[in-house]
């Protein structure tokens, strides 16, 4: 085995240092309200650094960095996945405002795959320079890790395709201007047999949203209802009712994607430092052995998640499909973020409890936030059994039954 | 040898059940949660009309008289309901601690009124710089003629807006600590909310050179000390008894859900991964009953409880919090919404982990029993 | 709740420590080569330490303590299920060769509940007196966890049925007398529907048995063979073709009578002492916080333990049928002796490795045993998969599926 | 960036599994264990002639001039195998300490020796009241004008009766601590067989007046103390390497069990619970691996590893127990018989997890690193 960068891989890495360090403030990483592997979004507290993170976004993206391992052709730059997966792991180290996220991490790479070179043209250079944003619309109320029992359903009506239906959990939809949406498109095929997959506009009329509110108090979900929402037929992404199949091939990415391995990195040595600087009853934290084991544990795991996280960049370069390993790397990453969480309880104490920043709330009240959120992590993109029945079934043989 | 509750105790249990479902949904709780009251004084006066801040209160202070034992089925059913109230702050910390008191006037004057649901009181204990136990209480108490003068900070003061009272820990010089219930609104004290994942209102609460008068002593010396260890017991078992609760709703959510929802095709209760699930949650939920209910019967019967007490904390403060994940786990995405009420029981257990010592300083607390 | 012993139950446990001081010399409990929950016998290393047992084991006969909780007219002293549950975990605790074991605890049990009065007066008496030993016969090869599933046929021949197929994890058997046997005597009727209960003599003609030694080197095991052996009719237990129905209850049974709870109690006790004496590179291991809180995690297992003991027998004394209740108990206690296990080893580090007693290796030697005994613990008499469904479907009401 | 073996590399494991695969099955594990022979001479010769003996030896000294990576890729495949014989104990911590020793005359005297499979020499390191680590040897070595008297006594030496030499550390006084090649068949050496879970023939070896020459002195002073810091480096990462090679055995076995026993009408790989177990397991082999892989690159490489040594040795040392008895599990009462070989690899990887510092030692060593 062999750990290092080559020399375009380490200059890259260097490179990225440099800009960071350039674009923004040295204190930028406390901004971000998020915890790892959060499917949130990173809500600021200062409207300033909404705007500052707004400036940084567009420096990326004039830079072709949102989407660096596009062909250059359309608006990428070419790079190989391990250095995609290298600025992946710079960028959420420093916790910066780059997330491309669905736009550019699956709906971009998906349609470069499976989309007509007309949709391409329309879409690519579109999400590329950031303009629009995507939201994922594949749950329904009975459709969660069962994804192939989606009933809204689209009926072909001349140039069109006529929507009804629902679709829940649909986070950060209110933010975006699409969807990426699978509906069942045969109402007579086997469940999995009938579905496709589409570009929906937010503003098709027949389309409402109903805010839900999450368990930290925030707007990230929502349910979208849709009352006979006419989506034009050249929004089919990919083959008519091969819709999930092609989904399987999307949520691998989503699992690479929205890993952001570099905030594993920063909140470990944001909790190391805290440690190593305070006093718990006049004793340094650091003395009590429980807690220098369970941060040497934490960081042992962060050390797995990177190798899991570049393995699936080093599968990609060589034309391999990381489905299992995405789910390994999956179901790996987002019990750590909750045990993460959990640990930082654990050493914090009842300060950790605390819920708004403050003198006496360590890491910003980050840890309470990260207790509540990291529920998510293990559930949302399929949840830990359905990662651990794809790896027993796709990686290890095991029936299907 | 009973591993049930005997009759009354079922009686009680009946009916603060069917009070709580009644007065005390899971509505109440997000609107006490969000409303600028520090808790929904009806429902108060309702438990109080229930006799229930009076159960462990001696008769000749118009209280019933009950267990230890029995107040733990009260708990029991408030955590099962999230209760939103500083009951234990109250009836179970400051009740305690009067009624063990030995200043006379004190208890004619204070049990009384806490019997009657007029007087709120809650406890003021942890301080900057420390998290558990009596080990480094830095407030102070100066004696002068007419009591005490009390100066310092304490954190994490459940409901402290709410209360009439605040049962204060501090130290004096040469004569060790000295337990208080200092008036709330005296003169020097204020009061900075400081929220927390449990909704419980707390604050953080400064002493500026405040005034308590001799009637407001509660103990001194070895008797504060002492009193301190038995309340230690008694909030330890009691915080058990609140986590026993949330955890048998969360199964039975758990379970009601696991048989309802179905996806690929059958009841998501049929797979096996939510079968191991759920029998994992049953037998933490029935292994933290039963500690619990050894550590209360021991206390009850004042027998030397020290041991069990530090079991039940240290297991249930674990298991608690795997319980209430793994009912976010198998319910999915629907519990990361706020109107679901799962969250409700995470925050409640997360709290009462962590609340009078956390799993890991009593299991310190069992090694010591165990001789090592 | 209430956890004292009524009267009569604390004079019965004053008793039983009072026997048991006068009748074992006072280190007996270091005499037996044993783990907590065991499936492989006590082995003694001193064939003095047989005798001793042996003569200690009549007393017991004597004085119908073996059949304790039985009806005075079988032999028994009709006490409580609560008492018999106090004999166990006394004679368990001092690691006394009191076991009845399956003769006394699951054989004896179901005849009084399923056998005709002329097998309770032919077999009890020889049961109660400690004459007759039994062995399981329920696994063979293809029919494990799925004990529905057994091929062994016995058909119908004049006065006897004729059997002919294989047992095998036959633990015990060539120690024994007879065997408690389940085979199929329909073999048209859907699998559990066809199977019936036996005692079966050793010595019958046509029966053979091979030794199978375990993973410590002992013959504990065996495959056992049954080529046209004739079992007497009467030896049919309970009704023809309704065996399944019958073994799920002496399930229940086996369950709680081979959990020897005061094992646990006693070897937890022999470690903390261990720790309390020993230094490792000359510091107290006691002083060792990790040491410290595992030794308090297992003490409060142990308790729990003891409690989920004694809720069996309070049930089967207000005539409730303890079976989900007895999994519970078996799937803790068995995780409980593999972790205690698992624990003793870290603690005791390379010295727990060694297989032989002497100078060097603490607690006799048995952690390296117990470290490899305690891996049958949650695989013998149902898994702990098997117990986990059965909690799930008997106890919570989830689907078979 | 490479996850993979290297092209030599994999040429070099497939040999090495065939080879094993045809002269160490897992009969001869057990014909070995029950044999007086300390271990199969013939195996250990085949060994040789594969060069392995000499992976790591320099040129100049009749070896191959392998890379330490290139030495766990054997270590995996004899971790697969449970190999019965003190390869790791020679070639692997006998000849890095005499590679890395700067007396030119033990180099040439010894390690063709090795590499031609003509020297078997191992590790006294261990003492009573002590299990790992150097801070408490108590064994002397006192200088004198041929070299050094050795006194002491040495646990868990693994082979101790088929070693031409002992590798042994001892305290002087004054200039700390000393390696020496301690002839075996020196008068004043004196074996008690001690047998432990592994099957690896270990002893507990005497010093009694052992009078060792100066030509076998590996190192002083402070020599011997970085010489002893790389060596645990070395074997920690080499229990590693055998203990991944183990649990890719046991996931392997257990899968294609899963796959072939039929109980209650299917595989019993189509019960979830089994899937489960599988996929855990998988997912622990995978980052076994990697952390393995990444502390070799290191050591290979020369560059400062010590954290990822610990990390590595905490972490597999902790899964591959776990690891192997859920192999145990799956497979159910089967893996209880001795004719059965799951049991090989339990043993094999609880040893090697306690080898040269458990989980809980390398932790430690872990938070050192992360500046705690």
């Amino acid at each position: 085995m062999d750990f290092s960068f080559n020399d375009n891989e380490q200059s890259f890495h260097d490179e990225l240092n440099d800009f960071l360090d350039k674009e923004l403030p040295a204190d930028w990483y406390t901004k971000p309200v998020r915890w790892p592997h959060d499917y949130a979004g990173s809500p600021y507290r200062d409207p300033k650094d909404e705007e500052t993170g707004e400036v940084f976004r567009k420096k990326l993206a004039d830079k072709g960095w949102l989407t660096i391992s596009w062909p250059k052709e359309y608006g990428g730059r070419g790079y190989t996945n391990m250095e995609q997966a290298i600025f992946d792991e710079r960028m959420s180290y420093y916790l910066a405002p780059a997330s491309g996220g669905i736009s550019c991490g699956i709906v971009g790479p998906m349609l470069l795959r499976i989309g007509t070179p007309e949709q391409q043209e329309h879409w690519i250079p579109r999400i590329a320079s950031g303009e629009i944003g995507f939201w994922l619309g594949y749950s329904e109320p009975n459709a969660g890790s069962d994804l192939g029992s989606v009933s809204t359903f689209a009926r072909e009506e001349g140039d069109h395709f006529v929507f009804n239906g629902q679709k829940c959990w649909s986070s950060g939809a209110h933010h975006a201007d699409y969807s990426w949406m699978i509906v069942r498109t045969d109402a007579d095929a086997r469940k999995h047999a009938g579905c496709s997959l589409f570009i929906v506009d937010n503003k098709t009329p027949g389309i409402t949203m109903r805010p839900v509110i999450n368990i930290l108090g925030n707007h990230s979900f929502n349910e979208v209802f849709m009352d006979d929402a006419r989506v034009p037929k050249e929004n089919l992404i990919g083959e008519k009712n091969k819709g999930f199949y092609h989904l399987m091939q999307a949520l691998d990415f989503e699992r690479i994607s929205l890993v952001g391995i570099g905030t594993f990195k920063r909140f470990l040595e944001e909790l190391v430092e805290y440690v190593k600087t305070s006093t718990r009853n006049g004793r340094p934290l650091k003395d009590i052995p429980s807690v220098r084991h369970k941060l040497a544990d934490l960081a042992t795991r962060v050390e797995i998640g990177y190798m899991l996280f570049y393995r699936t960049a080093e599968m990609l370069d060589r034309g391999q499909e990381p489905n299992v390993e995405s789910s390994a790397l999956k179901v790996m990453a987002t019990e750590l973020a909750r045990d993460m969480a959990e640990i930082a309880m654990e050493i914090l104490g009842p300060y950790g409890q605390l819920t708004e920043p403050g003198e006496r709330a360590p890491l910003r009240a980050l840890v309470s936030r990260g207790f509540l959120e990291s529920i998510s992590a293990t559930i949302g993109a399929g949840t830990s059994e359905i990662q651990r029945n794809v790896i027993a079934q796709r990686g290890l043989g095991l029936p299907r039954v | 040898m009973n591993l049930d509750k005997n009759t009354e105790q079922t009686m009680l249990d009946d009916a603060a059940r069917k009070f709580l479902q009644s007065k005390c949904p899971s509505s109440l709780v997000r609107s006490a949660r969000d409303d600028d009251a520090p808790f929904p004084q009806e429902l108060w006066q309702g438990m109080a009309e229930m006799g229930w801040m009076s159960l462990t209160i001696d008769q000749a202070h118009e209280g019933l008289g009950g267990s230890f034992d029995d107040l733990t089925v009260l708990l029991e059913a408030m955590g099962a309901a999230c209760l939103p109230a500083p009951y234990f702050n109250t009836a179970v910390v400051s009740a305690t601690a009067i009624s063990r008191s030995s200043a006379t006037g004190l208890k004619e004057n204070l049990l009384p009124r806490i019997a009657a649901g007029k007087l709120v009181s809650t406890l003021a204990l942890i301080e900057p710089d420390n998290s558990y136990g009596l080990d480094n209480i830095q407030s102070t108490a100066v004696a002068n003629a007419n009591g005490y003068l009390v100066n310092g900070i304490k954190l994490f003061v459940e409901y402290a807006q709410g209360a009439d009272y605040l049962l204060t820990v501090a130290n004096t010089e040469g004569d060790g600590l000295v337990v208080l219930m200092i008036d709330a609104n005296s003169p020097g004290i204020s009061l900075t909310p400081a929220p927390t994942l449990d909704y419980s209102k707390q604050c953080e609460v400064f002493f500026n050179d405040v005034q308590v008068e001799s009637d407001l002593v509660v103990a001194t010396g070895e008797d504060a000390r002492e009193l301190l260890l038995y309340l230690e017991q008694v909030c330890a078992v009691g915080k058990c008894a609140e986590m026993v609760g949330a955890m048998q709703t969360v199964l039975d959510m758990t379970v009601q859900y696991a048989k309802d929802r179905t996806q690929f095709g059958q009841p998501i209760g049929g797979f096996q991964s939510i079968q191991h699930h759920c029998a994992n949650m049953a037998v933490d939920v029935d292994s933290a009953r039963y500690l619990t209910g050894l550590a209360a019967w021991k206390v009850s019967e004042n027998l030397p409880a020290a041991k069990e007490v530090s079991m039940a904390k240290s297991f249930v403060s674990r298991v608690a919090i795997r319980v209430a994940k793994m009912g976010h786990q198998v319910h999915g995405a629907i519990s990361f919404c706020d109107e679901f009420d799962m969250h409700l029981f995470l925050r409640k257990v997360q709290s009462a982990s962590m609340a009078f010592g956390d799993s890991e300083f009593h299991q310190e607390k069992v090694a010591v029993e165990l001789g090592l």
